[in-house]
């Protein structure tokens, strides 16, 4: 955060003007308190105040022993509840050099990919309401409804799924997944074309959206951005490519990629990526083998003492986990690098020069979860 | 009708009253019998929105009151909201705060007294007709500001704002677009305008009037490609954020009173008022309107918003001239065809 | 018929009542609100006179139009220096404000 | 006494309150809405003295346009809190004298000067007539009042744009 100044509540010209913006506010996707500072219309300042959804995950999850914290992962980013525990458990596996089944990985990466789409889905859907577009908001809920359905046929949750485990996965697919999930696939690929429809064609929201909030190369370097936020300035960096991880080197997609960096190419990157997911999604339904789904692992988990820093590529981005071993049942640190925390502190950066409208649109571009964010 | 007035007229005239007597009564009459019409229409007007939205987005709506369709769910909600309790916030200006909204409702309603429903089925047919609507309806704005500052509230000053110059703004293409009509028919007068479109309605030779008008009458009415002053996105709900029950209610009312008149306004002006083949006149009109009111909704729930800039810019910038072109042409074939 | 005097009374009232308010308010914008006033009185004035005047020439009404519109010009240039003012001043007291040169 | 009377003096006197809070108002904010009253009673004087298109265009310009730019301009000088201010400077006393002698005098001069004669019937189609005036004797001044307004336009948006800081 850095040092802020002490904001006076009343500023004593209308012209100059200071606008709390949260912690309950509609477009703020929870509870995120953003500090305007505003000339007539325009953001001077933004300084986002954040912590109102602070749990001490981290040390919660040095008091639990490794398995525990899956569940505790889970309320990270609660929208993408099965990367975090794929993050975690991959983190685990890899600190104690585990092996992992090959469905078990068929498994992980197509439940991963379903739970991107998810993601990326709620992100169009309250993208739009910040645009004042309702009806995408239906479009995706709908969408998501079926995934989470899916979800809730193979874990019995439909939020909070707590699916993997340090080692492999606890349970198999249901029978009727995989052709459900199939038709899934079919009905959804068929939808995309509604929301070009309703949100990419429509040329209000081309308006709206094009060169805001535009972001370089080298700020979003600097500030370790990563996920769809980086590659919306051209970055060709996706850590299922760059750094693969499970078996993503198996699969055959793209890394969509934007130009400019502005609020545009951040919705394109993400749009593309659904379809992308949907492609990795059917070669894995395609290729997933028979056998074991759950490894050789000890009753008791004492990873060897030591440290190790493991990242998967979470629909927000980069989800770092870093955990320190002292040999025993519990991590003696255990930190989590949050995308949306670290995409957020450019708010600051590319938030200013803009409207309060374009102020919402930036923020929701960004993509934030304040479980994540505040941890 | 003309005769029944007569009649009415008649009838005291033999009881022997003066003439005021009979004159007060009968616009007391129409006066409610204007406050039902508006408040059915506008209970219709919401459950109608609400069905359309819902089935744009793949739902239902209301099911469930009533019966059919859950038809009865305006009325409900209306009941709820009359008998809530009424908040004024401590910091308000109690006066000022109570005034906004009648100031905001009284626009809407008097409106009401040029539209022409059917052939003498007129309130008033006021010679400066058109001019009327346009006055009156800049009092909601004043209405606005009152309720934004009224309330204390730093959101609801800026959404007042907003929404006042907004509606300032799209004022001056609404009413240049009207113009090309005016200069066709050479009166202002609602009834003699529909009476010129015997043979050809005025979207033909006016469509881009036509158009200029709609895109105005919705900024006009704050409906969503421009419902800036109440995004909830950025302002929570602008000028009424603080307003809550009765107030809100009739805030609600003349909102939807108002896109009835506009869509009214439209509908004398451009598609040939009560004109049509065999249905009776008012329904025609009222079958005009509420399609041009099914527009309305049908943009709002599928479009996103605008910014606030771009809507400034969209006024003044593109439709101001274009209004301003199609004035001068329809000035110069008006002047061609002597 | 109300008699022409009537007329020409109370726009002397409204006269009066807007003169007092330019010459005692001390906000900017309340002296601004007091002079519309005080053309709002010579307009009715001017329109009372055009319908009573024996030919009705309507030169009456014209002369109102070009006051609405003069009064439309001041108040958008009267209020663009009380901006001005409040920039420079933080204030738009005029009594506050007597300084030639700053 | 008859409606037209009854109409007049509850105009006048709704007009006359008004301007009355206008001038005397605490709150700033009050006077511009007492002002918006004082403008439709002005308004509906017009009305009943046969001007319906200038009574339009009052509520239209007056209303909409110079009550928006006035409360636009309280919003943005923000004096709105400072409610317990003193409103009226020193001279009230003084003022007081002056309006009242010059009230006195043209009502004098109002009342003793002008012959009061019977209104003619009313005229057949105000507006037409109105604009034709505009249009043919009138265009004159009709022209010099748009570039006028024009000049005035251009001029209240320098006057009020604000410099930004060069940096």
């Amino acid at each position: 955060m850095g040092e802020t100044e002490i904001l006076e509540p009343v500023a004593e010209l209308m012209e100059e003007m200071y606008v709390n913006m949260g912690p309950q506010h509609p477009s703020t996707h929870g509870v995120l308190r953003l500090m305007l500072k505003l000339d007539g219309e325009m953001v001077t300042e933004v300084v986002p105040y954040i912590g109102y959804l602070h749990r001490c995950h981290e040390k919660i999850g040095e008091n639990r022993i490794y398995v525990q914290v899956i569940p505790y992962t889970d309320r990270l980013d609660y929208l993408s509840s099965m990367y975090n525990n794929f993050g975690y458990v991959l983190t685990v596996e890899r600190l104690m050099g585990l092996q992992v089944p090959e469905r078990a990985e068929f498994m992980r990466v197509i439940l991963a990919e379903l739970q991107r789409i998810a993601s990326h889905l709620i992100w169009m859907g309250t993208f739009g309401l910040d645009l004042g577009n309702f009806t995408i908001f239906m479009y995706c809920f709908r969408e998501r409804e079926k995934i989470l359905d899916l979800f809730e046929s193979v874990s019995g949750q439909r939020l909070n799924y707590s699916f993997y485990r340090i080692g492999g996965m606890p349970m198999d697919f249901p029978d009727s997944f995989l052709t459900e999930c199939k038709s899934f696939l079919e009905w959804f690929k068929q939808r995309l074309p509604e929301y070009d429809a309703v949100m990419t064609d429509n040329i209000i929201f081309q308006k709206r959206v094009q060169g805001l909030g535009r972001l370089d190369q080298k700020t979003a370097i600097d500030y370790a951005i990563s996920g769809p936020m980086l590659r919306g300035t051209g970055i060709t960096w996706d850590l299922r490519r760059n750094d693969p991880y499970s078996i993503y080197d198996r699969f055959d997609f793209e890394v969509p990629v934007g130009s400019s960096g502005d609020v545009w190419d951040r919705y394109m990157v993400r749009r593309r990526e659904m379809t992308e997911s949907v492609k990795i999604v059917e070669q894995a339904l395609r290729q997933l083998p028979p056998g074991d789904i759950m490894g050789k692992v000890p009753k008791k988990l004492k990873p060897p003492a030591g440290d190790i820093y493991s990242r998967v590529e979470s629909p927000r981005g980069e989800l770092g986990f870093y955990i320190v071993s002292d040999g025993s049942e519990k991590p003696y640190r255990y930190k989590v690098r949050s995308p949306a925390y670290v995409n957020l502190s450019v708010l600051p950066v590319i938030g200013p020069g803009h409207l309060v409208a374009d102020m919402v649109a930036i923020l929701g571009s960004i993509d934030i979860v304040l479980g994540e964010v505040d941890r | 009708m003309e005769k029944l007035v007569e009649r009415f007229y008649g009838a005291f005239a033999a009881l022997g009253v003066s003439s005021v007597v009979p004159q007060v009564t009968l616009m007391v009459a129409i006066a409610i019998a204007m406050t039902l019409f508006i408040s059915v229409s506008v209970m219709f007007m919401i459950w109608w929105e609400r069905k359309i939205s819902a089935h744009i987005q793949v739902r239902y709506g209301p099911m469930r009151v009533g019966g059919w369709h859950g038809w009865a769910q305006s009325i409900a909600d209306g009941i709820k909201l009359l008998l809530k309790e009424d908040i004024i916030p401590a910091g308000a200006d109690r006066f000022v705060f109570a005034l906004a909204p009648i100031v905001v409702f009284a626009a809407a309603f008097a409106a009401y007294v040029i539209i022409p429903f059917g052939p003498n089925l007129i309130v008033r047919d006021l010679n400066i007709g058109v001019l009327f609507y346009i006055s009156i309806s800049s009092l909601a704005v004043v209405g606005i500001v009152m309720a934004g500052w009224s309330s204390n509230n730093k959101y609801s000053v800026l959404g007042a704002l907003r929404s006042a110059a907004q509606a300032v703004s799209y004022e001056v293409p609404l009413v240049v677009s009207i113009l090309g009509v005016i200069m066709m028919v050479g009166s202002l007068s609602m009834v003699k305008i529909v009476e010129a479109q015997q043979g050809i309605w005025f979207i033909v030779p006016q469509f881009v009037g036509f158009l200029i008008y709609l895109t105005a009458a919705i900024a006009e009415c704050n409906r969503l490609p421009f419902d800036i002053p109440e995004a909830e996105s950025e302002l929570v709900a602008g000028f009424h954020v603080e307003y809550s029950g009765m107030r809100f209610a009739i805030f609600f009312l003349a909102e939807y009173a108002n896109m009835f008149t506009v869509s009214a306004i439209a509908t004398t002006l451009f598609l040939g008022g009560w004109r049509g083949p065999l249905l009776p006149p008012w329904l025609w009109f009222l079958l005009k309107t509420y399609f041009l009111i099914f527009i309305m909704m049908w943009l709002r729930w599928t479009l996103a918003r605008l910014r606030v800039d771009q809507l400034m810019n969209l006024g003044w910038k593109y439709l101001l001239p274009l209004a301003f072109l199609n004035m001068g042409i329809t000035g110069l074939v008006l002047v061609l065809r002597g | 018929m109300v008699p022409l005097s009537h007329y020409v009374v109370l726009g002397t009232v409204l006269f009066a009542i807007g003169m007092f308010g330019a010459l005692t308010r001390r906000n900017a914008i309340g002296i601004l609100m007091a002079l519309e006033l005080m053309f709002n009185a010579v307009n009715l004035n001017f329109v009372a006179f055009s319908r009573y005047l024996p030919v009705t020439l309507l030169q009456g009404q014209v002369f109102a139009i070009f006051v609405i519109t003069i009064a439309a010009a001041e108040a958008a240039v009267g209020l663009a220096i009380v901006l001005g003012l409040y920039r420079n001043f933080k204030t738009i007291n005029v009594d506050e404000i007597h300084l030639m040169k700053w | 006494m008859t409606t037209a009377h009854v109409v007049f003096y509850l105009l006048a006197a709704f007009t006359v309150t008004a301007a009355i809070f206008v001038v005397l108002a605490k709150n700033i904010v009050h006077c511009a809405i007492a002002l918006v009253f004082a403008f439709f009673g002005v308004a509906g004087l017009y009305v009943l003295l046969d001007a319906e298109f200038l009574a339009a265009v009052q509520v239209l310009l007056y209303v909409g346009g110079i009550t928006i730019l006035l409360l636009f301009a309280i919003m943005l000088t923000s004096l709105i809190s400072a409610r317990g201010v003193r409103i009226m400077n020193e001279q009230v006393a003084s003022s007081a004298l002056v309006v009242i002698i010059i009230f006195g005098l043209m009502t004098f001069a109002s009342l003793k000067g002008i012959a009061f004669v019977g209104p003619p019937p009313p005229p057949a189609y105000v507006t037409a007539s109105l604009g034709r005036l505009l249009m043919t004797t009138y265009v004159l001044p009709f022209e010099a009042v748009s570039i006028l307004l024009l000049a005035a336009m251009v001029g209240a948006i320098i006057l009020a744009r604000r410099e930004r800081e060069k940096d």
